[in-house]
């Protein structure tokens, strides 16, 4: 940890997750000129990346293409993806797998050697690379431990990063709060990257960890950048009732079937059929995400979901796979089934329902991770490149960590060596503005406000107007709702009052930004008058390109966010109906 | 004293031999010896012990059998002193625990050569 | 070597108490595994007396045979043969753990290792037993 | 009708104030499914919000919450509260480990050890991106595989006697984590973390009480790696004797 000769880089990554390491090893590669520094609210290892189970996507085997990889991904999208960015993603994909493979990742094996790929949702041929049902986790492990050989990474694990300082129109570093002395710090650097995850605790039932709260969307919209594509929310159709964990899609592609309460395999109700024994692609349980969880939704209006005290769900059937396979390759879902439901599925079915699952939106980017502010660069779920459009592929977004998180280190760390060197005596008073302003905030106030209702009354909000199925009236209501909510968070109370270690200080500086979060959401989703991917409305049930074939873009203003639009980019794939 | 990095390996796997040998062998002396005749459940004549223990192979046998497990016991007490918290004491402890075995070594070398 | 460790203001430093191993059961097997050594190896010394007053006649000899049969000595093996037998239990079982074994590129399951051990074990011992009690 | 309730007895630690850490107790509402870790936020957001800890995945996959339930280090986000019935249940931070505050500890002396071990794929050559991956068989994958499934949470050097006694032990998780890249069929790096695993408060350290394996959430069995490499390292010594100009690997 640098001394008191002040906190000064020329790159810092914000986010220890899969997208914030892989960019430091690209910055580290880049030149080892650069001083790089990876600041995290949580010891890199914890990041949400280490939850992701089923796989990575990229083009591995000779049955397989570009093209088709690209192809599925864009129409998987709702063709909201941009399609220049979506080429040069399968294209780098390849590469990254297999040099995170020489940097040691467990990769599962075919007998000959080679690493063995999977089905997924939404892909038409086997592209998954996978490590048993913990890909995620050994993913990230390996490039943890891999970024601890470059002693030019400098780390400052348990600092939360408040706001972004600015000079001239240009980022140059942050304030952040070290957890362990309760100390405001300025953090200079010439280039920073937003790697801070998605935001999936804006809802009350979601598979995203505790830390998914969105902030560096939130500190990158208050500098002025813009949030894109914020309305599409994708919901996973597998998640535990109650918890919300998740049962990785994986458990489909091994050949899981989704039954109502009456045994029967709905989805061939909804278009997807016919059922077959073993998993074809696109086609039932590998269906699409945002489809499988309208499926869910409808088989509950009419009446053939089970009933439990967490509300509706249906089964999701391995007892076919037989012990041996669900041991080899779904063990974690084994053990997940067991620990929190009490069922083995290898005897029992696993009951599931659709929860929020993860974020299409984020930090606008363009395809090197650069932001519309000078110095500010942005990779992973907290971007948004738009790879993803209005639905995610499930298995993309681990791959779009590694690739967007590589490029967006790499063009980081030519922009800090060509920016000549910061001086750090007006940031640290930015510094201590930032302290006193958190202090007049949270500490010294006498409000009565709770942290818990807000954020319980803001989820309840979200999931009501901006669940599955969206209409004008109902999010009209939660906007107003989170204006309120705006409101009452200025009169909030906090009992700790303490420096070190003070996590309610923590909550209270996520809620604000789920806050922020949350009312892009909403304001994005009510202008978009239209149904695609996984923003669906009842009330323009149609997808219409005419008039939305673009991006939305959500700036900050006093009154809530301010939508624009970009045109979405399309070149060799016009769009076309989206059937299954 | 040799180092940590050489010395540890070397005690570590006369440890680890006398471990097996008293593992495998000492239930059943024991039994015998200090249970089956004291007890008198069997008898062995003192002509039959001295002249199995007057055999090259018998010898070695016993030099085996008595002086590895002393090495297993010094590895274990040198251990149980130090995890009961006189980390101050480590090498005399050391020191004093392999010390014993080696007397015993040499008290067993000179007991069978007089036999 | 114990390495002095540098402590940091504002941090509270559990200290370890001697006593840990009364704190749950493992610890306590743990304790009565190590222990074990102590009464096997002073069975052998008390053998190697034994060895000591072969070669100076029957008479020393029988007397010493007769030293053995007093109660005290008696409990001490009864409870030495106890902790002999805890100590081979808990090596196979370890020395399971601890082996690898390879047969071709697979590695043979703990479990067969330590079913081996003590396959091996029961061998020994009977042909030890047949050997001691021969004539 | 009258809630069914579970009494908490939580350690607190105020730094700066407190001198040692002391016992709070909770009342919570028991639920059948709820875990340690869900009464813990039911306390923090609804009677108490300066207790402080550590959570974030809540499927037991991220390691931070690991703490001492009724004096076993557990996952608390794995320990339900139906197996404590009917309690109190004592929550506490991990043993062995300076306590910055409440339930948090500090874990900067395992992030320092995980580092000197060197846990990254160590090539005398490395390939090219270009030429593809490593071919790698199942049963070679199976070789470190268990070793792999680390979390990094600590509940193992909570377990270990030796690393309450000697701070400076490197420990069974690291030890664990080196052990798997000696084990993994890509790697050459044994002659650079042999010297790390040998030293004074290395794997001669252990004294095999295996408590580590035994709480370990994740089956890794660290204690295990910690006396195989101890048995690696004294074939190495033996062969270096017997013959002195070069051993294995
Ligand atoms: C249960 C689950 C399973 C999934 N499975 C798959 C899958 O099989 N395949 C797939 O492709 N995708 C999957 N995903 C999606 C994928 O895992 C995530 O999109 C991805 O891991 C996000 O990685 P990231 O690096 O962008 O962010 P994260 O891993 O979430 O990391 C965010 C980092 O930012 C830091 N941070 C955040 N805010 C601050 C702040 N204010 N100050 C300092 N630091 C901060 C955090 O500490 C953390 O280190 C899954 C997601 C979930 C929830
Ligand atoms: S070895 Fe097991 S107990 Fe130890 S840190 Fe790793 S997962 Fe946790
Ligand atoms: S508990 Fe400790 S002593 Fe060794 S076997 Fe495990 S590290
Ligand atoms: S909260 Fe992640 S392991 Fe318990």
């Amino acid at each position: 940890m640098p001394g008191d000769d002040g906190y000064q880089h020329d790159l810092l990554v914000i986010g220890g997750g899969g997208a914030g390491l892989r960019a430091a090893i690209a910055a580290a590669e880049e030149s080892n000129r650069l001083s790089i520094a990876v600041l995290s609210k949580v010891y890199p290892m914890r990041s949400h990346t280490v939850s992701a189970e089923g796989g990575t996507a990229a083009v591995m085997r000779e049955n397989d293409s570009l093209d088709t990889h690209a192809k599925d991904t864009i129409f998987g999208s709702d063709f909201l993806a941009d399609q220049d960015v979506v080429e040069v993603f399968v294209k780098e994909a390849p590469g990254e797998v297999i040099r995170l493979e020489h940097w040691g990742c467990p990769w599962s094996r075919d007998p000959d050697g080679r690493v063995s790929v999977r089905p997924f949702g939404g892909m038409t041929v086997n592209r998954t690379l996978y490590a048993a049902d913990k890909t995620g986790f050994h993913m990230l492990h390996a490039l943890f431990q891999t970024s601890l050989k470059y002693e030019r990474i400098t780390r400052y694990d348990e600092w939360f990063a408040t706001s972004l300082l600015l000079e001239d129109g240009k980022v140059c570093g942050v304030t952040a709060l070290n957890l362990h002395d309760g100390q405001m710090r300025p953090i200079v650097a010439k280039a920073v990257i937003m790697c801070t995850g998605g935001a999936g605790r804006i809802f009350p039932f979601t598979t995203n960890a505790a830390i998914k709260t969105g902030d560096g969307m939130a500190l990158a919209y208050r500098a002025g950048v813009a949030l894109k594509d914020m309305e599409f929310v994708q919901y996973h159709p597998t998640g535990l009732p109650g918890t919300g964990i998740l049962i990785t899609e994986a458990a489909r592609g091994e050949g899981g079937h989704l039954k109502n309460k009456d045994g029967y395999r709905y989805l061939q109700d909804y278009g997807l059929g016919p059922p077959t024994d073993t998993p074809v692609h696109r086609k039932m349980e590998l269906g699409p995400r945002d489809i499988l969880s309208r499926c869910h939704i409808q088989e509950h209006q009419k009446g053939r979901t089970f009933d439990g005290p967490d509300g509706h769900y249906v089964h999701l059937d391995l007892r076919h796979l037989g012990e041996k396979l669900i041991d080899k390759n779904l063990p974690f879902v084994r053990e997940l089934a067991r620990n929190y439901v009490g069922i083995d599925p290898v005897h029992e079915p696993i009951p599931v329902r659709p929860v929020v699952h993860y974020m299409m939106g984020g930090i606008s980017t363009d395809i090197t991770g650069k932001t519309s502010l000078d110095g500010l660069y942005a990779a992973g779920e907290a971007a948004c490149v738009s790879i993803n459009g209005a639905n995610r592929l499930g298995s993309n977004s681990l791959t779009e960590l590694l690739v967007f998180g590589a490029r967006a280190g790499r063009a980081a760390a030519r922009h800090a060596l060509e920016r000549p060197t910061l001086r750090s005596n007006p940031l640290a008073q930015l510094a201590s503005d930032e302290r006193r302003r958190l202090d007049q905030r949270f500490l010294r106030a006498d409000g009565r406000e709770k942290i818990a209702d807000i954020r319980e009354e803001m989820q309840k909000a979200m999931e009501s107007g901006c669940g599955i199925y969206r209409d004008r009236a109902t999010m009209e209501g939660t906007c107003q709702t989170l204006r309120k909510l705006r409101e009452r968070f200025a009169h909030i109370s906090l009992a700790d009052k303490d420096a070190i270690f003070n996590t309610e200080l923590i909550a209270a500086l996520e809620l604000e930004c789920t806050l922020d979060v949350a009312e892009t959401v909403a304001r994005s989703a009510l202008a978009r008058e239209e149904s695609r991917g996984s923003h669906t409305r009842t009330d323009f049930p149609k997808r219409d390109d005419a008039r939305f074939l673009k991006h939305s873009l959500a700036y900050r203003t006093p009154d809530g966010p301010r939508i624009e639009y970009l045109p979405a980019t399309i070149t060799r794939w016009p769009p076309e109906e989206r059937k299954y | 004293m040799l180092t940590r990095k050489t010395s540890e390996p070397f005690w570590w796997l006369l440890f680890a031999a006398g471990g097996m040998v008293a593992a495998l062998l000492v239930p059943v002396h024991l039994l015998v010896q200090g249970l089956a005749v004291p007890l008198g459940w069997t008898s062995i004549s003192h002509a039959r012990m001295l002249a199995l223990a007057a055999q090259p192979l018998v010898k070695l046998y016993l030099f085996a059998l008595i002086a590895l497990p002393l090495y297993h016991w010094a590895h274990r007490f040198r251990f149980i002193l130090e995890d009961l918290g006189l980390r101050g004491l480590r090498t005399p402890i050391a020191l004093l625990s392999y010390g014993a075995a080696v007397l015993g070594t040499v008290a067993t070398l000179w007991v069978l050569w007089r036999i | 070597m114990t390495v002095p460790r540098v402590e940091r203001p504002g941090l509270y430093y559990p200290k370890l108490p001697a006593t840990w191993w009364l704190r749950n059961a493992n610890y306590f097997r743990f304790m009565l595994r190590e222990l074990s050594s102590v009464f096997i190896a002073l069975f052998l010394v008390v053998f190697l007396i034994q060895l000591h007053r072969l070669p100076q006649g029957p008479g020393a000899y029988a007397a010493y045979l007769e030293t053995l049969r007093a109660p005290g000595w008696i409990i001490f093996h009864v409870l030495a043969l106890a902790f002999a037998l805890y100590h081979s239990v808990t090596w196979f079982n370890l020395t399971g753990v601890v082996q690898v074994v390879h047969l071709g590129e697979r590695q043979v399951p703990p479990r067969l290792v330590v079913g081996a051990s003590f396959a091996l074990w029961a061998v020994v011992s009977v042909v030890l037993l047949w050997f001691l009690l021969r004539g | 009708m009258t809630e069914e309730t579970m009494t908490l007895e939580v350690t607190r630690y105020r730094p700066g104030h407190d001198r040692e850490p002391r016992t709070e107790s909770f009342t919570v509402p028991y639920r059948k499914d709820w875990v340690v870790l869900d009464a813990l936020n039911h306390i923090k957001d609804r009677i108490d919000g300066t207790l402080s800890y550590r959570w974030s995945c809540r499927m037991g996959v991220c390691g931070s919450c690991g703490m001492m339930v009724n004096g076993v280090p557990k996952l608390t986000c794995a320990a339900f509260l139906r197996d404590y019935r009917p309690g109190p249940i004592r929550v506490g931070p991990l043993a062995n480990f300076p306590v910055i505050r409440d339930l948090v500890i500090a874990l900067d002396d395992f992030m320092e050890k995980l580092r000197r071990v060197k846990p990254w794929i160590i090539r005398a050559v490395e390939k090219p991106v270009a030429d593809g991956e490593y071919l790698q068989t199942p049963a070679q994958l199976d070789a470190y595989k268990q070793f792999s499934m680390c979390i990094n949470c600590m509940l193992c050097y909570a377990a270990c006697p030796v690393y309450g006694l000697e701070p400076a032990f490197v420990g069974p998780a690291a030890i664990a984590l080196a052990y798997r890249y000696n084990l993994d069929s890509r790697d050459e790096g044994y002659r650079l973390r042999e010297p790390v695993l040998s030293e004074a408060v290395g794997v001669w350290e252990c004294t095999f009480v295996g408590e580590c394996s035994v709480v370990c959430p994740k089956g890794v069995d660290p204690a295990a790696a910690i006396q195989r490499s101890k048995l690696a390292g004294a074939t190495d010594w033996l062969l270096s004797m017997i013959m002195p100009w070069g051993g294995r690997r």
